[in-house]
């Protein structure tokens, strides 16, 4: 148990991955069996072990928590530092949580190199916790980077036709990026003494020509991340090539970790360049809402349209870091949090048709519903959520990021709110055609409904979607403290 | 009486020959094997000149093992060719370009 | 009974009875399903009316459930809010959505998604209670969206009809376009007071009635005109007032109840009840209530018209029901907010009877909804025709029936109004007030009166419907006779009301009594107007049925105006759809593909791809190449070190 | 012009000459009769330096063996000498202009000063009784014996790869494998069947 107190992170980082290479290990594809269920067995514990970060964490502090701290590389004044604070434990447990959703959709599913498969899930797992808990510049970049590899074979082995295109593209546009935010990082030591402290960054005092270079630095890694336009078109083909989990996966986590990024790293260090660049920054994310959210209304490919709206979506939450309001800025943390959710839930949607009748096309399908009346449910629920709907999570985000964005700038407000019209107008045209109307496709009409599994699995992820919109406060609550110290560190100039 | 440098003359001479050598005889590899050859004999002249103007006998015993080395290098350098004969039955090196087996 | 716990159980009873009917009707059963579902919003429907007379004794009430969320210093709760206002609303809304429910186990009786149906009105009903009920913006933006669901999934009830689908994604879209104006004007409202809380906001509002901020072109803007705009937006959208008021018409795809329900008597009021709590905040603009009263007029008489000429009977009233939503903005637009919700409790209760008396005539007729192919049903459906009768009475204002007391009150106050544009509201209100006769009397005298149009097979099957939808109909004719005359005193004393409406200065409170107006009515321009409306439907549909005829072909192109509808659809199709479809694939096709992915991404990698092949040609694979290239190298080195070096 | 000196002039035109028709002559075999006879100058030239040891092994070692070799494969190979020359001169002028170059710049180097007659002078001539070869032998074996042994590796190295390289099996020779004779065992060469006794011998 003292391991547990002492070192939550360090094991809700290591032991999904220790887990992976144990069904790597152990598992081969005579025994597809064993692996699925060790997998779900490694999922559903770190799952359980992720629950003190949620129940222990001080909710009245901003100070990292669960901090562990021991040199590594001692010579380069690398260290093992970890810790989590009120922005960070969502994403962490968001990340556990949809792990095991994702464990449970590919169950079926994947009928070749299964233990691989599922061992590069827990494995992402484990690293993209890292990336939320890791306090040391290099620390993160490792996750960071790491997290590419499971990731790029997950599009390039069990992906779609053209995966070979999408997982080098996807893995291109990403590493380009990193690149210069190690090259920001290793100035940031060189300028700090040697050290890759981050949060000693944070109070490193930096010149403005420095600031901006550093702050664009970041952004060029981060920014592609999440993505903005104009970084984002690996993420339809990624998306489009990746198996169902790969998509969610994707959509739900990877994507944060750019917008976390932000937050973490690049307002922190260099708050002024982050006040002077916001207006473009603004201005992307108000082009991603509206530009993007127009693209994703002519898409033929379902999982296309639904990476267009998540690029969409993404937009809300850099337009609600970048005004500088707390509102905004929980707005946006809670909208990430959606997100995962609900771009998840409509990926695990499309993955139950492709799994029918193995096409994403729209044209395919129509009059679902007649076949499958509660998969429709599902969908529509989730499609709706999309849209914003008040009392799905979706519209919490939304909703207090234009609230907050409204007492800055009245006219970023009005195009953000464009997509109230706009998002709905793609989501449920997209529905219209998939799941009412008269069946023109024989194939549709012999349809099953969902099995338990993915009752199951729709069921938990709605859950989430409905406890949030319902009820937000709890997580409005634990990120509070932090957003407010943040806020109030980014107001104040470091020159 | 003769000076050095007229032993290092004839070697640089020599070494240049060789090196016209490999650059003209490059259908034939016999022949820029040959040439390796000069090259290493001009080299040794160098050594074995300054060894007795340095009245240092360590320059004579370099000669010894450049010539084990270029004898070696012969050896295996034919025989290389011979492979390479027997499965391309050319030895133009102009041939050689896969830079794989 | 502790006070907070009677009102938590309203909605709640019927977010339950939606529960249970949506999700375990295929286990309960259809009997069951409908049980639950009218029990829960019976159980409503009875509590509505207690706590109703409890408001009216003086107990209001204002306060939370939970704290939704807290960011950034604002405290965002779930909260009610019960006075007069909210609890007319209420009683209204439970009522005719009881009547609805009942109504539904007949005319749904053979449909295979029965149970589905209930839930979802039983969910309407929910989020239309938490709309009125709630205390503050985010609950009012939560049950204002709810209604937009359950109205979208009812107007898409029969999901294999491709034109039903279609209208419930453009009613979703249109009043998207509203919530777009509303959520800016939540914005507006939190970015100004700090709060969302209606007691907050009304108590601080007259404190920033003058407060202006630079809008473009370095306009001065009184925030209180831009907030009462942007809130009209929303309400325009859900109330369907000119321009917005494009998907109510289509949204006739759905099921008649629902159009009774839904798209009569409450969710499109919910605009109308939305303008009215917000009186505080109007009162302060008298731009926006210029507007407001404008939009008002434009939509009475424009929707007036387009009902002169449809055929289907649905949309007939449909039209009818955008002038009356019309008739109830001009009133809000002239501060006339009582009169206005008076109106729309009166509407609810007519316009709800007229759409089931339409469904029932429909359930009749075999789900035919040309009134060209109905005439002399008088006979056959005696009390289908006279409640119909009783509604199209009331709509048209002949005393002593509910809608002459809420209409007069509406003209009156737009007569004596000062709000700008006052002068052409009276014009289009008395106007409205023929044409409305007019086109109701025209439903009764095509449907009920004249020769049997309709083809041998359904006049045979044709009688009157069972008593499910029978009772209702009478259920719904009572107050429809009664319900101005009883409430017309308190309203007009403003006794009814008391605070929950407020009113600068206006003509509230104009002393008009039921007895006085009832007195009065024979020497006032709008009896006169109304009768001259019914007799002209007489003259037109049923002594001389050639004449319509003959008029469209006398006036073809304002005739095809009107059948077009001013070319709303087409317009907002063309431009909006088909823009927004144009513009995405624009972008998709030359931004996304050739620009960014063509030329950046993938034009990068073709370049880095032809450097490479540039340079690929020096390495041959030839390795007496590599050899000339090494030795040339070592001469330049040592010419470098020899002369270059040596220097 | 002493003895010595007239030798060294001579023996290093005839090294020049010789070495120049080696990379120029048509036939691989003359051009491994022309490095012989550049070996030869080339040990002669040696002798006038008093390396007496190394003169002889280069004329034993090379002449005696690496050309025999040399001439072996080149005879062995059937080598299309036509084609062999084919471009020959498009590299002349490159190469011999890289050559010329290289030439010219060592030649100033030597001439720079440096390595002159006056700067290094002749040693003068060793003692009757001094052999170069024993000379030699006490360095090689004292200290640079393991110099030495590295080098005999190098050409057991050498030899065997050489062997195995040109080492060809080929599919229709028959060979013993002694290996697997010498590890036969009962079983594989006989078979015991075990046979119903006739029943018709008996009676």
């Amino acid at each position: 148990m003292a391991l547990l107190n002492d070192h939550l992170l360090s094991v809700l980082i290591w032991f999904p991955v220790v887990g992976g290479i144990l069904v790597l290990a152990s598992c081969d594809d005579r025994r597809a069996g064993r692996a699925r269920w060790t997998a779900v067995a490694v999922s559903v514990a770190t799952f359980l072990l992720s629950i003190p970060l949620w129940s222990r964490f001080d909710r009245t502090s901003a100070e990292m928590q669960f901090v562990e701290r021991i040199p590594w590389i001692e010579r380069f004044q690398i260290e093992y530092f970890l810790g989590v604070d009120g922005i960070s434990v969502p994403l962490v447990l968001l990340t556990t949580l949809l792990t095991m959703v994702v464990v449970v959709a590919g169950w079926r599913v994947v009928q070749a190199r299964v233990a691989q498969y599922f061992a590069a899930f827990l494995i992402m797992e484990g690293l993209m916790i890292g990336v939320f808990c890791a306090l040391d510049g290099i620390l993160f970049y490792l996750f960071w980077e790491a997290m590419l590899i499971p990731m790029f074979l997950i599009i390039g082995v069990w992906g779609g036709p053209n995966r070979v295109y999408a997982a080098i593209k996807f893995f291109l546009y990403t590493l380009l990026g990193s690149l210069l935010m190690l090259v920001a990082l290793l100035y940031l030591s060189r300028a700090a003494g040697g050290s890759f402290d981050l949060l000693f960054f944070h109070h490193l005092p930096l010149s403005a020509g420095v600031q901006t270079l550093v702050f664009l630095a970041f952004f060029a890694a981060f920014a592609v991340k999440i993505p903005m336009v104009p970084v984002h078109t690996w993420l339809p083909d990624a998306h489009v090539e990746a198996p169902t989990g790969g998509s969610v996966i994707l959509a739900a986590i990877t994507l944060k970790m750019g917008a976390y990024g932000f937050l973490r790293i690049a307002m922190p260090i260099a708050p002024d360049a982050a006040h002077q660049i916001a207006p473009i920054i603004i201005g992307l994310s108000l082009l991603a809402v509206v530009y993007i959210a127009l693209v994703a209304l002519v898409q033929q490919d379902m999982k296309k349209l639904i990476a267009y709206s998540s690029i969409s979506h993404m937009g809300f939450v850099t337009l609600g870091f970048f005004v500088f309001e707390t509102r905004a800025m929980e707005g946006a943390i809670v909208q990430m949090i959606s997100h995962g959710f609900i771009s998840g839930a409509l990926f695990l949607c499309v993955g139950v048709l492709y799994d029918r009748l193995h096409s994403r096309e729209i044209a395919t399908y129509g009059g679902v519903i007649k076949v499958m009346p509660v998969f429709a449910f599902f969908i529509v629920f989730f499609a709706m959520a999309n849209a914003g709907l008040p009392g799905t999570s979706g519209f919490v985000g939304e909703f207090l990021v234009i609230l907050g964005t409204f007492s800055v700038n009245g006219w970023y407000a009005a195009v953000a709110a464009l997509t109230l019209i706009v998002g709905a107008a793609y989501t449920l045209w997209m529905v219209k055609r998939v799941v009412f109307g008269p069946i023109q496709n024989p194939q549709v009409a012999e349809m099953e409904d969902l099995d338990r599994r993915e009752f199951g699995m729709l069921l938990f992820v709605a859950a989430g979607v409905l406890l949030i919109g319902v009820w937000p406060a709890p997580l409005l609550e634990i990120m509070a403290a932090s957003v407010d110290q943040l806020l109030a560190h980014v107001a104040v100039s470091k020159l | 009486m003769i000076p050095l440098s007229h032993y290092l003359i004839v070697g640089a001479l020599l070494f240049a020959i060789s090196i016209v050598g490999i650059f003209l005889n490059r259908k034939n590899l016999v022949i820029i094997l040959m040439a390796i050859e000069l090259l290493l004999l001009a080299a040794n002249v160098n050594f074995v000149a300054f060894s007795h103007y340095l009245e240092d006998l360590s320059g004579q015993v370099f000669v010894f093992f450049v010539l084990t080395v270029a004898a070696a290098e012969a050896a295996i350098g034919l025989a290389i060719l011979i492979v390479l004969f027997r499965t391309r039955r050319s030895i133009n090196v102009q041939d050689l370009d896969r830079l794989k087996g | 009974m502790n006070r907070e716990l009677l009102y938590l159980l309203v909605p709640l009873s019927c977010l339950v009875a939606a529960l249970l009917a949506g999700f375990l009707g295929s286990r309960i059963g259809r009997v069951n399903a409908h049980r639950s579902a009218i029990g829960g919003v019976g159980l409503a429907f009875v509590l509505s009316c207690l706590i109703a007379s409890d408001v009216f004794s003086g107990n209001h009430f204002n306060g939370s459930v939970y704290t939704w969320a807290v960011s950034g210093g604002t405290r965002f709760e779930i909260g009610f809010l019960i006075d007069p206002l909210s609890a007319v609303m209420m009683v209204v809304v439970t009522f005719v959505s009881l009547m609805v429910h009942i109504y539904t186990i007949g005319y749904m009786a053979d449909d295979p998604g029965y149970t589905r149906f209930f839930s979802y009105i039983a969910l309407f009903t929910f989020a239309m209670l938490m709309l009125v009920m709630s205390n503050n913006f985010l609950q009012l933006f939560f049950g204002w969206e709810g209604v937009g669901l359950v109205s979208y999934l009812l107007i898409g009830f029969w999901n294999e009809r491709e034109s039903a689908i279609r209208a419930n994604l453009k009613a979703f879209l249109v009043n998207r376009v509203g919530d777009f104006g509303f959520i800016l004007g939540i914005g507006a409202v939190l970015a100004l007071f700090g709060s969302l809380d209606y007691q907050t906001v009304f108590d601080a509002a007259p404190s920033f009635a003058d407060g202006t901020f630079t809008g473009p072109f370095g306009s001065e803007w009184h925030w209180m005109t831009l907030i009462c705009l942007l809130l009209f937006v929303g309400a325009m959208g859900k109330s369907a007032q000119v321009p917005l008021h494009v998907w109510l018409p289509d949204s006739m795809e759905g099921p008649t109840p629902i159009s009774a329900l839904i798209h009569a008597a409450t969710m499109v009021t919910a605009g109308i009840f939305l303008v009215a709590r917000m009186s505080p905040l109007f009162e302060l603009s008298t731009t926006a209530l210029a507007v407001v009263l404008l939009i008002g007029a434009l939509t009475t008489l424009l929707m007036a018209f387009v009902a002169l000429v449809q055929t289907d009977i649905k949309r007939v009233v449909a039209y009818s029901t955008l002038s009356q939503l019309g008739y109830m903005t001009v009133a809000l637009g002239a501060s006339a907010y009582s009169a206005a919700i008076f109106h729309l409790a009166t509407h609810a209760f007519f316009k709800a009877l007229l759409f089931l008396a339409a469904g029932s005539v429909i359930i009749a007729m075999h789900h035919e909804q040309d009134m060209r192919r109905m005439g002399g049903l008088r006979k056959l459906m005696p009390v289908t025709y006279i409640t119909c009768v009783i509604g199209s009475l009331a709509l048209a204002g002949i005393p002593p029936f509910a809608g002459f007391f809420s209409k007069d009150a509406i003209i009156e106050a737009v007569h004596h109004s000062s709000t700008p544009g006052a002068g052409f509201a009276y014009v289009a209100v008395m106007i409205g007030v023929v044409l409305t006769a007019f086109y109701s009397f025209r439903l009764v005298f095509m449907a009920f009166h004249g020769e049997e149009r309709m083809d041998a097979k359904t006049r045979s099957h044709l009688h009157e419907p069972p008593r499910v939808v029978t009772i209702p109909l009478v259920a719904l004719a009572v107050p429809s006779i009664l319900a101005g005359l009883i409430l017309v005193d308190p309203v007009m004393d403003g006794s009814l009301f008391g605070n929950s409406v407020v009113v600068s200065a206006g003509p509230e409170g104009l002393g008009m009594t039921a007895a006085g107006m009832l007195a009065h009515a024979p020497y006032s321009a709008p009896f006169w107007l109304a009768l001259t409306g019914i007799l002209l439907a007489w003259v037109c549909y049923s002594w001389k049925p050639g004449l319509p005829a003959s008029a469209a072909e006398r006036w073809p192109r304002l005739y095809r105006l009107l059948m077009n509808k001013y070319g709303f659809d087409e317009f907002y199709h063309w431009v909006f759809a088909d823009g927004a479809r144009g513009l995405g694939h624009f972008f998709w096709e030359w931004g996304d593909r050739r620009l960014i992915d063509g030329w950046m991404v993938n034009g990068i990698a073709g370049a880095v791809g032809r450097a490479a092949g540039l340079v690929r040609r020096i390495q041959s694979g030839l390795v007496y190449h590599y050899a000339f290239a090494m030795i040339i190298g070592l001469v330049g080195l040592m010419s470098w070190f020899l002369f270059a070096r040596g220097n | 012009m002493t003895f010595l000196e007239v030798v060294f002039y001579v023996f290093a035109a005839v090294l020049i000459a010789s070495s120049l028709l080696v990379v120029t002559v048509r036939n691989p075999v003359r051009a491994a009769l022309f490095l012989v006879l550049a070996f030869f100058s080339a040990a002669c030239l040696w002798l006038t330096l008093e390396a007496e040891f190394l003169a002889i092994t280069l004329v034993l070692v090379y002449v005696g063996a690496v050309m025999v070799l040399f001439l072996f494969v080149i005879m062995m190979l059937d080598i299309d000498i036509a084609q062999m020359r084919a471009g020959f001169a498009n590299y002349l002028p490159l190469g011999s202009i890289v050559a010329l170059v290289m030439a010219g710049e060592l030649i100033l180097v030597m001439l720079s000063g440096e390595f002159g007659a006056t700067e290094l002078p002749r040693p003068a001539g060793q003692a009757v009784g001094y052999s170069n070869t024993e000379a030699l032998g006490r360095l090689v074996y004292t200290d640079y014996v393991f110099a030495f042994e590295v080098a005999a590796v190098i050409l057991l190295v050498a030899i065997i790869a050489a062997i195995s390289l040109t080492l060809r099996r080929r599919p229709e020779t028959r060979y013993q494998a002694p290996e697997k004779q010498v590890r036969v065992r009962k079983e594989d060469r006989i078979r015991i069947i075990k046979m119903p006794r006739r029943p018709e011998e008996k009676s």
